[in-house]
């Protein structure tokens, strides 16, 4: 006996999932342009650790491994968990982050659909409280000062924790731009200067924008085949730009302007892939006009004057936290009754 | 008290009404002290002798309490004892006293105490009493103590550092080092591994209990079924 | 009404007869204890000089021998501190500073330092800190050995140009990744040294009975 | 040209009406044998008005209207009435209902016939009339016609919306309705505009039924009935939807168009109002499309009572046929064999097939993404709702609105976890339904204990006055409580109070006597006992016997409800 | 020591005047929260909790003597409400204590006596008749509780199942079709 209806759109959150992840490439592309293979590497692992994660924890829980390991929402999550750490961390740091992410933050809480922290970011956020130096070694783009690293010996480093002995960690890697920049406002250098530092780009730091731009683009397209409501980007970007824009044009020695909040960091992933996770996020829409906008106030908040130099992944997590309440404030008028719900 | 009744109020209070995964009682110090196993049994112990004495105290004196003050009262005399375990560790274990800090006096606050003498020595006997603030706290310490090793394990993989400070310089040597030349797991020694260590070993009751239900329903219709088989 | 006020009071004598109780507990319990505390908190200050200044560099009572600093901008205090004069055979041998080094990155760094009649430094602990655990830590003994680094270190041996961290062309050593606090710990007991240099003859005056005179 | 409004949501299923909507109406051949459901609308079901064994002529009332909200059923043919009895309906349940099994003689043969001058009535005459010519609803509801115009005094209708948007996928019987017999239609609006009062009647039509608006405004040409093409949109149908596209008014959550002074009827309805008006015809048949997997699929004019294999029969089920759609995709209920009759709500019967209809994927966790929500036609959250549903967390369910969802399944057809959504609200209704009718039930429970305790305790009192009375005259009172009443007689005088006065005086010797009888009764048993029982097989003397005893208690308990009316505390059911 | 001594003199004279005037001031008679249990249980009257009456049960309840677990007619969503109430946890019916399925009482004619027994025992008067008369209990008002059942000398009084029909028929709650690979994987093991 089974209710009606009877035909259903061809959707399916498996290829739901298939499209966030395909909307990473161009991205990726940049990424692997600019930062060489090591990235790959990473997204590999991530996604080994990940599936085989899903596998035993489905095993744990008792429930059917085929329809949830294809779901590809395992895969995703490792994907952005390895796109937010640093491309050349050691292979234990993306299988511990991504295993705790998936096992603890989405298992432990109910399995897909369940989990209200968003597993990447939990996977994230573990990591950077617990290997915070490993979690510093982020690569010099192509083209900058310093020595760039073979394919095999990237290898080499990423399972071996072996560097060739002409090189060493120091010389490889570079704070992020948004480290630098709190670093060297932290010193009392004015922005202007700050931002004439060769690590530096035409937005944000060199190469790291073109990933942004990469990240956006894939976006775009997931706006266009309809994957998500154009609010969350739409308000998270604009709010991000409206606070940061605010405190430049005040001083604009002490804040940077707000196209490199953009374009640095993971802003732009989080505007289209980490915000827009359903799972974690309000389910109304007005609900994730807050949302974003509070995601974008914390972010600036915690660039700006938290102990961390990126904020979206806190900002995701803090903001999950607030999601039932702000879907309880938000439900919109039913059909047929007047705004109050009487 | 017959062996049965001491045998009954310490399977309550370690197990099946267990102040820090049933009753979810002392939250703050469970939380905040258990990152080690020196720390988690110290605070534990101290608790419990608050516990034992304070039980031990009220239910002497109870029916002599009258009903309007009862609370305050409760509250003073466990003030009172807990203030003495202040000064006492001050005095005599100041290492741990400095470490401990601001969880020793916030036992008076330790919803457990409150609760166990609201519960059970204001309407039993002295010496069962007694037995059950020690039962509970004891429950309390295993607790503190399991959490706080899994915590010690994952986050430094030692167990036992700090035992100096309770036990003396000579102890040091007692300290256990589990997985040499670890990395660390950082989150485990901070606030977020307490909660999430809390939950496991809730959730290691949980299962515990559902299994030896299962196991029991399963035992009794087996009899059941053999004993047809039998007739 | 009468029944109300006889209650009312009633109840107040009965909580003011278990307060004497406590009250009386407590005090006494107080005064059993109050000599032991006072004996155990010295012993455990003591046991922290001892780290920086080892017992073979004195052999007076050398907490009782204490000074009072006011606060000082190359100390980075703020408020009044104690030294501690080290004297073997009743020369001066050695005097522990407290310090702050206020450019963490997570904030001030308390640091206690032992520094030589010479001007060596005999060692540097770092008392307090909120530097990111794991990352910054490492200034910390137990976390790390970088800070028995100062030990013997002096202006003499090394230029003041030398007292930086090897990044910004320095001689002391830092993790990646995490410079900036070992940057301010290094600035801080150079400029701690500074403070020795200028004052030296003040701190180890016989008599602290004029502090003020130290600027 | 006329400003439309929008609902909230909607969706695009593939329509699928091509298939259907292209051939002329057929008649389906007359049946042998007719099941008529007495229950084939919203309200009460209909009051047998026959009996076996009767002959009925085509078109004679065979049951008629009982209460408020009802309608009468009539014979769809001429023949005789062959049992009164259990039969499957359809119902997403499965389970029987009470029907008049009618086997018709083949002559299709016409009680009188009269066309109504329904100007020339009053009101509430004509309403009456609609009532007993069975006129309901036929866009899917069955909600009786003559209950939406019997107006409380102070409303008014302004607006008639005359719906005939159909936007079901397959379903094509308005459409072919409208396309042959769209004189009939406007024919039907004028009485409807007549019993409304309305000023302005609109008739709402899907874009994607060109001809079918063709027709109608070339019926309406010279009226000032407006025939207005709405975008194709599911479920634009809906009656609350529409009102909201022609009218941009809301229908109030838990009310009726009328609150908002607006009528609302289909266009087949319209039709069969026609029907009655103008050639006296109750409603006997109705148009059925007959599509799917079907050799041709096709609209059927199918008498009331035809069995669903004899509709199917007209098309041809194809090999690889695996059950049956009754009504639309969208909205209708699945069933697996036929034996059942077309009632007044069947519109529609699809047969399935692996291609047409692929069986469902398994339904996978909700991942909250809320394309129900952008869907749905009444604003809800559906993915709220199927958590508080799932969680039979019932309370929270209509906190969040269960009431206002109106089952169009927008939200499972859009759902990428293939959550049968609305199944789990129609589990959520019903159990709130149930819920709601126990929680009377308790509370009347409630009160009658509270009432016995307080009658005993005012007999105890009585009692022991009148201990002391018959202290006094001894022997006098006796006779009188030694001889038991009948209860209709104790019913007319205070009757628990006589009753319990009677079973406490009685009780001493009750007992005395209740030993003997209970030996009796026991003797009596176990003679019983000895023989094999069968109550399955029962001889028409036992079932002749217990009718009467059915009968008698029947009537007992009317009395009995009738007794117990006066000293109960006044309730509401 | 003497100005403590004077503080906690002070303080406890505060508080327990405070308290001492409180408790004679603001003492509540009654106890609102029976009548709040009251609402919930299902008053079928049936005493099965062993309690005479739901009221009664609801007042066991409300002191903490009663368990809220002794309701059969109010089902698993009873107990679940009287938790939820109450703030404590949830407990299961004991063993072959929980929810029957709903019935209502039916006299047999032929062996009915009408010795009035089952119409004392009924708790909502939904049985009638009179002495030596038939007896007939009206489907309606009976809540099943099964009280009439055993003092009917003669055992006429049995049980009889509401049948389902249309009127009364539920949605079933949908079929997960992700279900657990194995249903009871206790049972499996132990088997």
């Amino acid at each position: 006996m089974w209710s009606s209806p009877f035909i259903s759109a061809p959707a399916s959150v498996s290829q739901i999932m298939l499209r966030v992840i395909f909307a990473m490439v161009p991205g990726i592309a940049m990424y692997v342009w600019f930062f060489g293979p090591a990235i790959l590497v990473s997204i590999t692992l991530a996604s080994i650790t990940a599936l085989a994660t899903e596998a035993l924890m489905l095993k744990l829980r008792n429930r059917p491994l085929k329809p949830f390991l294809t779901d590809n929402s395992a895969l995703l999550t490792g994907w952005l968990l390895a796109l937010s750490i640093p491309a050349l961390a050691p292979w234990w740091l993306v299988v511990v982050g991504t295993a705790f992410g998936i096992a603890v933050a989405k298992h432990l809480y109910g399995g897909l659909g369940n989990n209200p922290f968003n597993p990447a970011m939990v996977g994230y956020a573990v990591l950077i409280i617990s290997f915070p130096a490993h979690m510093t070694h982020w690569l010099t783009p192509h083209g900058l000062e310093g020595i760039v690293l073979s394919f095999p010996d990237q290898l080499n480093y990423i399972f071996h924790g072996i560097l060739p002995a002409s090189t060493t960690l120091d010389a490889l890697t570079t704070a992020t731009p948004l480290d630098t920049l709190k670093t060297q406002l932290h010193l009392g250098l004015p922005v202007n200067e700050i931002r004439d530092m060769p690590i530096y780009g035409h937005l944000a730091g060199k190469g790291t924008e073109m990933v942004a731009i990469g990240f956006g683009l894939g976006g775009l397209y997931m706006l266009y085949a309809r994957i998500i409501s154009w609010h969350t980007p739409v308000i998270y970007l604009g709010t991000l730009f409206a606070i940061a824009g605010l405190f430049h044009l005040v001083d604009p020695a002490s804040y940077v302007a707000p196209t490199f909040h953009w374009f640095s960091g993971a802003a732009m992933l989080g505007a289209f892939f980490i915000f827009t996770d359903p799972v974690g996020g309000p389910t109304t829409i007005k609900g994730r006009v807050i949302y974003s906008a509070g995601a974008a106030l914390l972010t600036w908040l915690i660039r700006s004057y938290g102990g961390f130099p990126d904020g979206v992944a806190f900002a995701a997590l803090l903001m999950n936290i607030c999601v039932p309440l702000i879907d309880t404030w938000t439900q919109p008028k039913v059909f047929g009754r007047k705004g109050d719900g009487k | 008290m017959t062996f049965q009744e001491i045998k009954d109020i310490f399977y309550n209070a370690v197990w099946k009404q267990n102040p820090g995964i049933v009753q979810l009682l002392g939250l703050c110090p469970l939380l905040a002290v258990s990152s080690t196993v020196v720390n988690g049994v110290s605070l534990g112990l101290a608790t419990t002798l608050v516990m034992t004495v304070s039980s031990g105290t009220i239910a002497p004196i109870r029916n002599y309490i009258p009903n309007e003050i009862r609370i305050p009262v409760f509250i003073l005399i466990i003030a009172v004892l807990v203030t003495v375990v202040q000064y006492l560790m001050n005095a005599y274990m100041y290492g741990l006293f400095i470490v401990l800090g601001i969880f020793i006096p916030l036992i008076v606050t330790n919803c457990i105490v409150l609760a166990r003498v609201e519960a059970f020595a204001s309407r039993n006997a002295a010496l069962p009493s007694a037995l059950d603030g020690m039962a509970m706290g004891l429950g309390l310490t295993a607790v503190l103590g399991v959490l706080g090793a899994m915590r010690e394990v994952i986050g430094k993989g030692t167990l036992f550092s700090g035992i100096d400070l309770a036990l003396g310089d000579g102890a040091k040597s007692w300290v256990l080092h589990v997985i040499p030349d670890y990395h660390g797991f950082l989150i485990a020694i901070l606030p977020p591994g307490a909660f999430i260590g809390l939950g496991l070993l809730i959730a290691a009751h949980n299962w515990f209990n559902l299994r030896a239900a299962a196991r029991r329903k399963a035992a009794t219709t087996e009899s059941a079924a053999s004993a047809s088989v039998a007739a | 009404m009468k029944r109300i006020a006889r209650s009312t009071l009633q109840t107040a004598a009965n909580l003011i007869f278990f307060a004497l109780i406590a009250t009386a507990v407590l005090s006494s319990t107080y005064y059993l204890t109050r000599d032991t505390i006072a004996q155990s908190v010295e012993r455990a200050k003591l046991k922290l000089v001892m780290q920086i200044a080892p017992a073979e560099l004195f052999d007076n009572d050398i907490m009782r021998d204490k000074l009072d600093i006011p606060a000082s901008e190359l100390l980075g205090t703020t408020d009044t501190t104690t030294a501690y004069r080290a004297r073997l055979k009743g020369e001066p041998s050695a005097v522990v500073l407290e310090a702050i080094a206020p450019d963490g990155y997570g904030g001030n760094i308390s640091l206690i330092l032992a520094v030589r009649a010479s001007g060596e430094l005999a060692g540097v602990r770092v008392v307090s800190h909120k530097e990111t655990p794991g990352l910054g830590d490492y200034i910390e003994l137990p976390k790390g050995p970088w800070i028995k680094g100062f030990d013997g270190k002096s202006r003499a041996a090394y230029k003041d140009a030398d007292w930086k961290v090897k990044k910004d062309g320095g001689q002391f050593d830092y993790m990646a990744g995490a410079t900036i606090t070992p940057r301010a710990v290094v600035k801080a007991v150079h400029k701690a040294l500074i403070y020795f240099d200028e004052n030296r003859d003040r701190l180890f005056a016989e008599t602290a009975e004029e502090p003020e005179g130290l600027k | 040209m006329r400003t439309l409004y929008r609902f909230h949501g909607g969706i695009h299923p593939e329509e699928h009406k091509l298939e259907s909507s292209e051939a002329p109406a057929r008649r389906a051949p007359l049946p042998k044998k007719l099941i008529l459901p007495l229950h084939q609308h919203i309200g009460n079901g209909a009051k047998v008005a026959v009996q076996v064994g009767d002959k009925v002529l085509k078109g004679q009332m065979l049951a008629s209207a009982q209460g408020m909200i009802s309608a009468a059923i009539h014979a769809p043919t001429s023949g005789s009435v062959t049992a009164i009895a259990q039969h499957p309906v359809p119902h997403p349940s499965g389970l029987d209902g009470l029907c008049i099994h009618l086997e018709s003689d083949g002559e299709d043969r016409w009680i009188e016939r009269a066309a109504l001058d329904f100007r020339a009535m009053p009101k509430p005459e004509l309403l009456d009339r609609l009532r007993d010519a069975g006129i309901v609803g036929l866009g899917g509801a069955t909600f009786p016609t003559h209950v939406k115009y019997g107006l409380p005094s102070g409303q008014r209708i302004d607006t008639l919306v005359i719906n005939g948007a159909e936007c079901e996928p397959w379903i094509t019987t308005d459409d072919r309705l409208m396309r042959e017999h769209a004189d009939g239609i406007v024919r039907g609006i004028e009485v409807l505009r007549h019993l409304s009062g309305a000023g302005e009647v609109l008739v709402g039509i899907e874009d994607n039924k060109p001809q079918a608006i063709t027709a109608m405004r070339a019926a309406c040409a010279g009226s000032d009935i407006e025939v207005v093409a709405v975008p194709t949109l599911y479920p634009s149908g809906g009656e609350k939807q529409l009102i909201r596209i022609l009218t941009g008014k809301e229908v109030p959550s838990g009310g009726r168009p009328t609150n908002i002074g607006v009528a609302c009827n289909n266009v087949a309805t319209a039709y069969a109002i026609h029907r009655f008006v103008d050639h006296g015809e109750p409603m006997i048949s109705r148009l059925v499309t007959v599509t799917g997997n079907v050799r041709t699929p096709m609209n059927v004019e199918v008498l009331i009572g035809t069995p669903l294999t004899e509709v199917v029969e007209c098309a041809e089920a194809l090999p690889g046929t695996t059950g049956y759609i009754l009504g639309g995709p969208m909205m209708g209920l699945e069933v697996d064999d036929l034996h059942l009759p077309a009632v007044k709500s069947t519109n529609c019967i699809i047969a399935k097939s692996a291609q047409l209809f692929p069986p469902p994927p398994p339904a996978m966790p909700c991942i909250r993404c809320t394309r129900c929500a952008q869907v749905c036609p009444a604003d809800l959250q559906p993915q709220e709702l199927h958590w508080f549903s799932k969680a039979k967390n019932f309370g929270k369910t209509q906190e969040y609105h269960l009431f206002d969802c109106i089952e169009c399944g927008a939200c499972a057809y859009v759902c990428p976890s293939h959550i049968p959504l609305v199944q789990y609200f129609r589990f959520a209704k019903s159990e709130i339904w149930q819920r709601e009718h126990e929680q009377q039930a308790a509370e009347i429970a409630r009160e009658r204990h509270e009432f016995r305790m307080f009658r005993q305790e005012r007999e105890k009192q009585e009692k022991a006055e009148r201990l002391a009375q018959k202290e006094k005259a001894a022997q006098a009172a006796k006779p009188a409580v030694a001889t038991p009443l009948p209860v209709a007689a104790a019913a007319n005088a205070d009757p628990d109070d006589t009753l319990q006065m009677r079973v406490d005086a009685d009780i001493a010797r009750a007992n005395m006597q209740l030993r003997i009888d209970a030996a009796a009764a026991r003797a009596k048993e176990q003679a019983a006992a000895a023989q094999p029982k069968n109550i399955d097989a029962l001889t028409p003397q036992q079932q002749a016997e217990i009718a009467e005893i059915e009968a008698r208690r029947a009537k007992l308990r009317e009395i009995a409800s009738d007794a117990g009316a006066d000293d109960e505390p006044p309730k509401q059911i | 020591m003497i100005s403590a001594l004077w503080v906690m003199i002070g303080i406890s004279l505060v508080l327990g005047a405070v308290l001492g005037y409180s408790a004679i001031r603001f003492k509540v008679e009654g106890n609102p929260l029976v009548e709040k249990i009251d609402a919930v249980l299902p008053q079928t009257q049936c005493g099965q909790c062993g309690y005479p009456g739901c009221k009664p049960y609801a007042e066991a309840i409300a002191k903490g003597e009663a368990d809220i677990n002794l309701c059969p007619p109010g089902g698993e969503e009873g107990i679940h409400k009287l938790a939820e109430l109450l703030g404590v946890e949830f407990k299961p019916f004991g063993e072959g204590k929980g929810p029957r399925a709903k019935a209502v009482a039916f006299i047999d004619e032929n062996t009915c006596i009408g010795c009035t027994l089952c119409l004392q025992a009924c708790p909502v008067d939904a049985i009638v008749g009179a002495a030596k008369q038939m007896h007939t209990i009206v489907a309606s008002e009976c809540t099943g509780c099964e009280l009439c059942v055993e003092p009917c000398p003669v055992d006429c009084i049995s049980m009889q199942a509401i049948p389902e029909d249309i009127s009364t028929w539920k949605w079933p709650y949908p079929v997960f079709a992700i279900a657990p690979v194995r249903n009871n994987p206790q049972k499996a093991e132990a088997s």
